[in-house]
């Protein structure tokens, strides 16, 4: 059922009135100071020209190593930070530019899930008030109905209800996660941001948690933005993948043809270095990298990546490629391919 | 590990020692035996005057400048009287005494006309002679346009003074000034060394006045290590004969709490004692006390601005409401003696025979029904709706005075009256007691009183405005007795005008006067000679000897 | 490092600009004026005004504050009103004995609560542990002048130890040991409050330190603990502490007003107090703003302290 | 599949309501651990107790003075003896523990309030705000602080509210550094990203969800303040400036340590200010280090 | 083969106030000479404190080996003194650990961390260390060794730190080198670097490596055989291929099958309900059995015994004795 409901949803890529959120030319810079004055000095371009769509009811599948600007980038859109440049498009209108009060209603349609199960509930209470917050925020229904509510997302997520009045501590964390996703649900969004959602977890209770949100996003109708750097997690959630490195888009395609065609060379790297699954597998040629990745303060020039690339050429290192549809739904951004 | 645990317990062993002892180690000796006659002098000298030795003052304050012209501080003042001569002194009886001058002042018969006839041979400490320029030199100061000491005011009645020749010196006043004696006791300065500073740099002039005075006193300044000690040595040539002692030292602590200290361990000689502690400088075995009565009264003033002390009866009232011989026999040790009215009975000026509001609560509240004032029904008197209730400043650096404000509010409270005793730093509570604020009810204070006996400065109602009448005392009588008393040279005479204003004023009560406190000396036995003056600390050191 | 050092030194402008102007505002509003803190029947009012004018005390308080700050500026100070002295003389004259007593305190400080801070975080909950923990609480919570009192009745008085108080003996020739003797008695009573503070902070840094990742690598190169605690930990351990060195700086200036007065000792300390009480504006400006530099370069030098002992701060 | 899921989370619920701990009861436990902050807190109640009962349990007027029965030593009338002004100084003690813990607490409680409120005010916003903040920290910081608190002192007169009120005025930096501290961690953690994702407002974040995480180290460093309040009270008195007579406090005296006279002939005067200030202000260091012990976010998260 | 190290019965147990929590409960296991053995477990199963028994740094207070053998080498580490111990430590036994960011010491430098070992243990002098120490460096891939060396280790990347953490862990030749989680905290291709480092190392010093981590696919890279570790006790021993190929615990079948993998899709993850249980709440049977979906009652009732079901292979699971197998 699922099955052919993912494919429907790729062979319509081109629609763009079935399109949720659709980011152009996003920038997020840090300024960096220095000096007497504290003058800024330059910048850490976390996340530097990013344009990509995410349609409603799939799940868009943000990967990259740590640094890549993969986690601001989902934090731009969900307007923690300010956007230095670029527009977020939300059904279709910009909220890049809102204030906080002008955001407000989109607070409900926007939700995010965050990486550590630890740090993301407030220790100091009830599962319950966590749950309730969005309501009492927002000033939705009434007691009887939060409380309804509440137990119903903890059901949902695979909790007994009557722990709503225990305080996060007395959670493992694979529960904690779970009350993260549930408190993501309350305000019924259209999309919700998972910021490497299952990277903090247990093997065995990381499929738990993919599990559930996979059945969540057929019950609730979601769309996903999921943010990882573990390849595998990626492949099993996504529908769409976009690899990002250095705080830019390398390449972005359906996973299948992402995973089987991998066109950039990074992608390609990245691909190759994940582990075997098993000791008896013959890997195709492993492409080491070279050293780490540079500093987002102080970038290279041209393309990115061409510092640590394999195929690097003179061209690389002056003008910065663009990312450019090779084929239906892939895009790529390498000058291997102009 | 064992040692360690030695350790451990060697430190705890060591605290609760220390705190043993600090608790236990300290029985009093046999203080309550001790006898204590109000005027007992330091034991005879045990035999002829020696040479020699050195002796070590313990004060709390530490000079300013060593210049009288400028000093406002006691402790500045101590020194200058060891390092200065002046033409005169004031005794023990508070008689003055010629001392550069030969005899004391030839008056014209009209007043106007001192003269004074000098000693020859005074001697500077530069070995220069003392002359009757030097006089004339130090004198013209005070009257100079650029002089910019404090001193001005008391010369107005100074026309002029010259030298008629190198021993004689002649003022000449505007009128007559019977304060005139206690002026002619001021140190005198060498013209040969300040001669060509300007008027107006004198007070700066630290060369002379802080890093080398020289006068022609009996001691000589050596060093002075601030904040520390100060030596001064014998004057070999001093007009009255080397000193017995080859130097003095004075060695500053920083409260009479360390003075006490540094006597008990033998680090000081002499310090002038403070009440509150004879009970343990009197178990010293090593120490002498002195006591005499001081040139001072405490006192409780009533601020006449404020409704409540008004009227005459209320301020007898409550003098009468506090029993002052239970506050001198307790607090004060028995070393004072209860007061009557503003003048000492040291002075010439003193007049007995003045009205009594001794202990008598029962007459306190006659005297307060008189006036209208009657008890409410939480016991506070009452009158017109109005509550007898207020609040009584003294400052805070003083606790004799202290505790007393806190005394009187109980003593008043037996009668129903309600008192709030504070306590302020002594700046904050200057301003706010002076004009023009006046913002009191009531304060406890005491006058050190000057030399002479005029009670303009804090009587006369032209001082309510500015000066230090600041109680707002008003008095037609007292006011024309302030103004004629200076005039009349003639002590007896003044005496018997000048006794009039302490009996109206003692009947008036616009202060309740307290006591005259004892002041006390504590001395080394090894110092011999000394004799106590009730106003000047330092006085006739050259005639002190060390016993050793 | 140098561009950073000259930063701070630019901050401290403002910063002492603002306690100035604070100070300066506080001593103005202060009831009580300096001439007329003697209540002298001798004096008249003349004379009263006329010092008044003379200190320049019936200008408006903004021209005061100015003219005292355009001569600071030009290195001058002013002078006493009530000590007839320029300011800088007698700080200069009281200066080196504040010093002196503050660098012995903070070392006796430093020397004895380091090493049982340390001792006290590498056997935590062992009798020395209990036994250093328990006598630093005592240290800081016992009032320091009656700490200072107790200490001189036994060891000045009854046992005859130590002199009541002083500088050096009187009259005598500079002599160290004299010196030492003099000084033992207040440097330990200004240092105790700090001393257990500072013993409590290293047990609590080095605790925090000996769980570190990097000890633990340490240890697993097969060092003895010795090796690890104070080559792999101390220095870590230690580096938190500079800080708390820094902001200990003007404690001791503070808590030199109470060791000057209870022992006589000839300081900047006891200069305050009587100045405040003496309503000496110059004095009090001059004292305050000292202190307010010295607690600044304090905390400025603890950072560079910082920078170079944790190679991780880069400036 | 979903069969062993549901069992799975009934076992899940059995196993948690099993080991049920609030986080209070691990607080608690933890406190009581530590056997010196457990003394503490039973000695500093014994004390408190006994101060506020003062009125009821004291056995004399502590401001009755009987002039002729001075320095008493302690007996069966004058339990602890009387004082210079033959006042019972039992009473006094208790009364004065009154005024001695009220400045304590009411200058901690001020403090507290003013430097957690700048604190977070700066933590939160950040920017120029914190900038402006800090420099204001800084200032009153590098004032050297008891030349202040004398100069202010001795300006204002020194009543027991004044001095609460210095006290306050400048002993806030301390936690206004510590809440912004706390803030910088906390306003990155993700429960409150999560928060501000969700539409709160400000200052629900700073007061509802940041500041009861951050009252930890400022609940620790409030608890040393009321000692340091009490002993910077004493050594006020000593230099003349503390609680002002009549009333008692335990500072103004101990003051009369000083004098040589009481310290010969009645030295249990002093002490016994002396032994109550020692005793309590080592009770709030033994609690105070009992509850960062217990309040370390460790302790609770893990 | 020869054996390097037999652990046996080994039992870890922290001591809390009114508990005893036993995180390892009765290990056994061998490493033979030049063998990689892996010991996989999610947190909790005890693997980490079975590493730091060995190397004898079990964190103190709390924690003791109450009992047990730890054989390596020809001596019991648990009976060694704390002398014998700081010479086996580092030299003969070396570790790395999970976080390069935090294992160095942030106050010296990569050369005086390095040579330390060097001096201490081989008694080089300095120069000769600096020297030995710069070989290490080029040898696990840093071109400019020099330079490193009086670099601080906050100016190294993760990567590089795990490196010099290598290059210090192999400076005395140790014969045993137990790695605990040494690439969880890099990055994917980060992590390819040090995998293949390792791989190479492990050939030319031929040290024996005990690999601690949670990850599969490490272990898929780098082990010849693997113990899986659950609640503190083995759960099953088996070389490498066959573990993969046909795991015989329920705990080792589910979480094979809960990973994600990039070169297989499956619509739905298998997944292993329920939580580790924590030690103070160790069911009194089979330690897996609340979460185990082939639980019968005699897995609640008793503890099955780690048992060799087929050579090599070693399972602790009452499922073998009735025959149900895999």
């Amino acid at each position: 059922m699922t099955e052919t409901l993912k494919q429907e949803k790729n062979s319509i890529t081109q629609d763009k009135s079935d399109v949720l959120l659709e980011v152009e030319g996003l920038k997020k810079y840090f300024p960096v100071k220095a000096g007497l004055l504290q003058k800024t000095v330059g910048h850490i371009k976390a996340v530097d020209d990013v344009s990509f769509a995410i349609k409603k009811g799939e799940t868009f599948g943000l990967v990259g190593e740590s640094g890549c600007g993969k986690s601001t980038t989902g934090r731009t859109l969900i307007r923690l930070y300010e956007p230095t440049d670029g527009k977020i498009l939300f059904e279709g209108k910009d909220i890049s530019g809102l204030n906080e009060k002008q955001l407000k209603p989109y607070r409900k349609d926007i939700q995010m899930v965050f990486q550590d199960p630890y740090s993301s509930l407030n220790p100091r209470k009830t599962v319950g008030t966590i749950l309730e917050e969005p309501f009492r925020v927002h000033k939705l229904y009434s007691k009887a109905e939060r409380k309804e509510r509440v137990e119903h997302l903890l059901e949902k997520v695979g909790l007994n209800p009557d722990l709503r009045n225990r305080y996060p501590h007395e959670f493992s964390g694979g529960q904690r996660q779970r009350i993260g996703i549930a408190r993501a649900l309350t305000l019924n969004p259209k999309l919700i941001i998972g910021d490497e959602p299952v990277s903090a977890l247990d093997v065995s209770i990381q499929s738990q948690v993919l599990n559930i949100m996979d059945d969540l996003q057929k019950d609730f109708g979601l769309t996903y933005l999921f943010i990882a750097h573990d390849l595998g997690v990626v492949k099993h959630i996504s529908d769409r993948i976009g690899v990002m490195y250095l705080g830019r888009m390398m390449e972005v395609a359906p996973k299948r043809e992402l995973y089987s065609n991998p066109l950039h060379p990074y992608t390609q790297a990245l691909l190759s270095a994940v582990p075997k699954s098993h000791p008896s597998e013959v890997k195709k040629e492993r492409i080491i990298l070279k050293g780490d990745v540079p500093s987002p303060s102080n970038p290279p020039t041209g393309c990115v990546f061409h510092t640590r690339c394999p195929k690097a050429m003179d061209h690389c290192k002056v003008e910065v490629p663009k990312l450019q549809e090779l084929e239906p739904g892939h895009f790529v951004a390498c000058h291997l391919y102009n | 590990m064992k040692a360690t645990k030695s350790i451990f317990i060697l430190v705890n062993l060591i605290f609760m020692l220390f705190m043993f002892l600090t608790a236990c180690g300290t029985t009093p000796e046999d203080t309550d035996t001790a006898e204590r006659g109000a005027d007992e002098e330091v034991d005879e000298p045990t035999g002829d005057p020696q040479y020699g030795g050195t002796i070590v003052l313990g004060t709390s304050g530490e000079p300013v400048i060593f210049n009288a012209l400028y000093h406002q501080d006691s402790a500045s003042a101590d020194v200058t009287d060891l390092i200065f001569a002046g033409l005169t002194y004031t005794d023990e009886s508070l008689e003055v005494q010629p001392h550069i001058a030969k005899d004391n002042a030839e008056i014209s018969d009209d007043g106007l006309e001192w003269t004074f006839e000098l000693q020859e041979g005074v001697l500077f400490h530069d070995g220069e002679e003392l002359t009757a320029h030097d006089v004339v030199f130090t004198y013209n100061i005070f009257l100079h346009e650029d002089y910019t000491g404090p001193r001005a005011g008391s010369f107005t009645s100074l026309e002029s003074v010259e030298a008629v020749d190198d021993y004689t010196v002649k003022f000449t006043l505007r009128e007559p000034d019977a304060r005139f004696h206690t002026l002619t006791g001021y140190s005198i300065l060498p013209e040969h060394i300040l001669g060509d500073v300007p008027i107006g740099d004198l007070e700066d002039y630290n060369e002379f006045n802080i890093e080398n005075p020289i006068g022609a006193g009996p001691f000589k300044f050596e060093n002075w290590d601030p904040g520390q000690s100060l030596s001064l040595v014998a004057h070999e040539d001093y007009f009255e004969g080397r000193p017995y002692l080859d130097g003095v030292t004075f060695r500053f602590a920083s409260d009479s709490n360390a003075l006490v200290l540094l006597l008990e361990t033998g680090d000081i000689d002499h310090m002038i004692a403070p009440t509150s502690e004879l009970v343990a400088i009197e178990t010293y075995e090593h120490v002498n006390l002195s006591s005499t009565l001081a040139l001072r009264y405490d006192y409780i003033g009533w601020n006449l601005q404020n409704p409540l002390f008004e009227d005459v009866r209320v301020r007898q009232a409550l003098t009468h409401a506090i029993d002052r011989q239970e506050i001198t026999e307790t607090v004060l040790e028995g070393q004072a003696e209860v007061a009557h009215a503003p003048v000492s009975p040291l002075s010439w000026a003193y007049n007995e025979d003045v009205a009594r509001f001794d202990y008598d609560p029962d007459r306190a509240l006659e005297l307060l029904s008189e006036a209208g004032w009657e008890p409410g029904e939480d016991g506070i008197l009452e009158k017109d709706g109005e509550k007898f209730s207020f609040t009584i400043l003294s400052n805070d650096g003083n606790t004799t005075r202290r505790d007393i404000g806190i005394i009187v509010q109980q003593y008043l409270g037996q009668i129903g009256i309600e008192v709030k005793p504070e306590q302020m730093e002594w700046g904050a509570f200057l301003d706010k007691i002076n004009p023009p604020n006046y913002d009191f009810d009531a304060i406890v204070l005491a006058w050190g009183l000057a030399l002479d006996p005029d009670p303009s400065a804090i009587w006369h109602s032209k001082e309510i405005e500015n000066g230090l009448n600041n109680i707002s005392y008003r008095n037609d009588r007292i006011d024309e007795i302030s103004d004629i008393n200076t005039t009349i040279i003639d002590q007896d005479e003044r005496a018997e005008l000048l006794g009039e204003a302490w009996a109206i004023l003692a009947e008036e009560q616009p202060y309740t006067f307290l006591y005259y406190p004892n002041q006390f000396v504590a001395l080394n036995r090894d110092v011999q000679g000394f004799t106590h003056h009730p106003r000047v600390d330092m006085y006739k050191v050259n005639e002190w000897w060390l016993n050793r | 490092m140098t561009t950073y050092i000259i930063r701070r030194l630019i901050m401290m402008i403002p910063i002492l600009i603002g306690i100035s102007i604070l100070s300066f505002a506080i001593m103005y509003a202060a009831p009580g004026k300096p001439t007329v803190l003697n209540l002298d029947p001798d004096i008249s009012v003349e004379d009263r005004e006329r010092q008044m004018e003379r200190l320049g005390l019936n200008d408006p308080a903004h021209i005061q504050y100015l003219r005292w700050m355009g001569n600071v500026l030009q290195g001058d100070l002013g002078n006493s009103f009530t000590r007839k002295q320029p300011v800088t003389q007698l700080i200069m004259d009281r200066l080196p004995n504040t010093i002196i007593l503050m660098v012995v305190s903070t070392f006796l400080a430093v020397i004895i609560a380091i090493p049982f801070g340390v001792l006290s975080a590498t056997r935590q909950y062992s009798k020395l542990d209990y036994g250093v923990t328990f006598t630093s609480f005592i240290g800081l919570a016992t009032p320091n002048f009656w700490l200072g009192l107790m200490l001189i009745m036994v060891f000045s008085v009854q046992l005859g130890w130590t002199p009541v108080g002083g500088v050096s003996t009187l009259g005598s020739e500079f002599n160290l040991l004299d010196r030492i003797h003099h000084i033992i008695l207040p440097a330990f009573v200004l240092a105790t409050a700090d001393m257990a503070g500072l013993t409590r902070y290293t047990r609590s840094s080095m605790l925090e330190v000996i769980n570190q990742d990097y000890i633990r690598t340490a240890r697993a190169k097969g060092f003895r603990e010795r090796t690890v605690v104070y080559k792999h930990g101390l220095r870590n351990g230690l580096i938190p502490i500079i800080t708390i060195f820094g902001l200990m700086l003007p404690t001791f200036i503070g808590g030199s007003v109470v060791v000057e007065t209870l022992f006589s000792w000839p300081g900047i300390g006891k200069l305050f107090i009587d100045a405040t009480f003496e309503r000496d504006y110059p004095v009090i400006m001059a004292i305050t703003m000292f202190a307010a530099v010295l607690t600044v370069i304090g905390n400025l030098i603890a950072d560079i302290l910082y920078a170079i002992m944790d190679p991780r701060i880069e400036y | 599949m979903g069969k062993p899921e549901n069992n799975v989370i009934q076992q899940q619920s059995d196993q948690t309501l099993g080991k049920r701990r609030s986080l209070l009861s691990i607080i608690v436990a933890k406190f009581m651990q530590n056997k010196l902050a457990v003394f503490g807190l039973f000695t500093l109640a014994i004390i408190i107790t006994a101060c506020v009962l003062a009125p009821w349990i004291a056995p004399h007027d502590p401001n009755f003075q009987n002039l002729r029965n001075r320095l008493a030593p302690p007996g069966p009338e004058f339990w602890l003896g009387t004082d210079h002004l033959g006042r019972d100084l039992f009473s006094r003690l208790l009364h004065g523990g009154q005024v001695s813990l009220t400045v304590g607490f009411v200058a901690m409680l001020g403090a507290v309030s003013i430097g957690t409120t700048i604190g977070a005010i700066a933590g939160f916003f950040g920017g120029r705000v914190d900038a402006f903040l800090m420099r204001l920290v800084d200032v009153i910081i590098s004032f050297p602080n008891i030349f202040l608190l004398i100069t202010l002192v001795a300006v204002l007169e020194p009543s027991m509210e004044i001095l609460i009120l210095v006290f306050a005025l400048l002993s806030w930096t301390g936690t206004s550094r510590l809440v912004r501290g706390e803030f910088l961690t906390l306003k990155n953690r993700e429960f409150v990203l999560a928060a501000r994702t969700i539409g709160m407002s400000n200052t629900r974040i700073i007061f509802g969800q940041i500041l009861p995480s951050a009252m930890g180290p400022v609940i620790v460093a409030a608890t040393l303040a009321v000692g340091g309040f009490i002993l910077a009270e004493s050594t006020l008195s000593f230099l003349g400036l503390g609680i002002q007579p009549p009333r008692a406090s335990w500072g103004n005296m101990l003051t009369y340590s000083q004098s040589v006279t009481i310290f010969r002939t009645a030295v249990w005067y002093p002490t016994f200010p002396g032994l109550m200030i020692l005793i309590t202000v080592l009770c709030f260091n033994f609690i105070g280090d009992g509850l960062r012990d217990a309040l370390d976010p460790r302790v609770v998260e893990k | 083969m020869s054996t390097l190290l037999e652990v046996k019965n080994l039992k870890t147990h922290f001591f809390a106030k009114d508990k005893v929590l036993p995180v390892v409960d009765g290990v056994d296991f061998k490493v033979n000479k030049g063998e990689t053995l892996a010991i996989v477990g999610e947190s909790g199963s005890g693997k980490s404190i079975t590493s730091l028994s060995i190397m004898g740094l079990v964190p103190k207070p709390g924690g003791k080996i109450v009992d047990g053998e730890i054989n390596f080498d020809g001596k019991d580490l648990v009976q060694l003194s704390e002398n014998q111990m700081y010479k086996v430590r580092g030299n003969e036994i070396a570790m790395i650990f999970q976080e390069p960011m935090s294992s160095l010491n942030p106050v010296l430098t990569i050369g005086e961390q390095i040579t330390e070992v060097l001096i201490y243990h081989k008694k080089l002098s300095y120069k000769e260390a600096r020297q030995k120490a710069i070989e290490l460096l080029k040898i696990v891939g840093f071109a400019r060794a020099e330079g490193i060396l009086d670099d601080y280790p906050h100016r190294l990347s993760g990567g590089m730190r795990q490196r010099v953490m290598i290059a210090m862990a192999m400076s005395c030749d140790p014969k045993l080198l137990i790695a605990d989680e040494p690439t969880t905290a890099l990055d994917v291709t980060v992590q390819a670097q040090i995998l293949e480092l390792m791989k190479d190392l492990s050939k030319k010093f031929d040290s024996s490596i005990i690999l601690i981590t949670h990850d599969l696919g490490v272990v898929a890279e780098l082990a010849d055989r693997v113990i899986v570790m659950y609640t503190g006790q083995v759960v099953e021993e088996s070389p490498i291929v066959s573990l993969f190929d046909e795991p015989l615990h329920p705990y080792t079948q589910g979480l094979l099958n809960s990973i994600p993998k990039i070169d297989e899709e499956v619509e739905r993850l298998s997944s292993i309900g329920g939580n580790v249980p924590t030690p103070d709440s160790f069911p009194k049977g089979c330690r897996f059995s609340t979460r185990c979906p082939h639980v019968m009652q005699k897995c609640i009732d008793e503890q099955p015994e780690l048992k060799e079901i087929k050579p090599g292979r070693k399972s602790r699971c009452f499922l073998h004795e009735e025959g149900v197998g895999s």
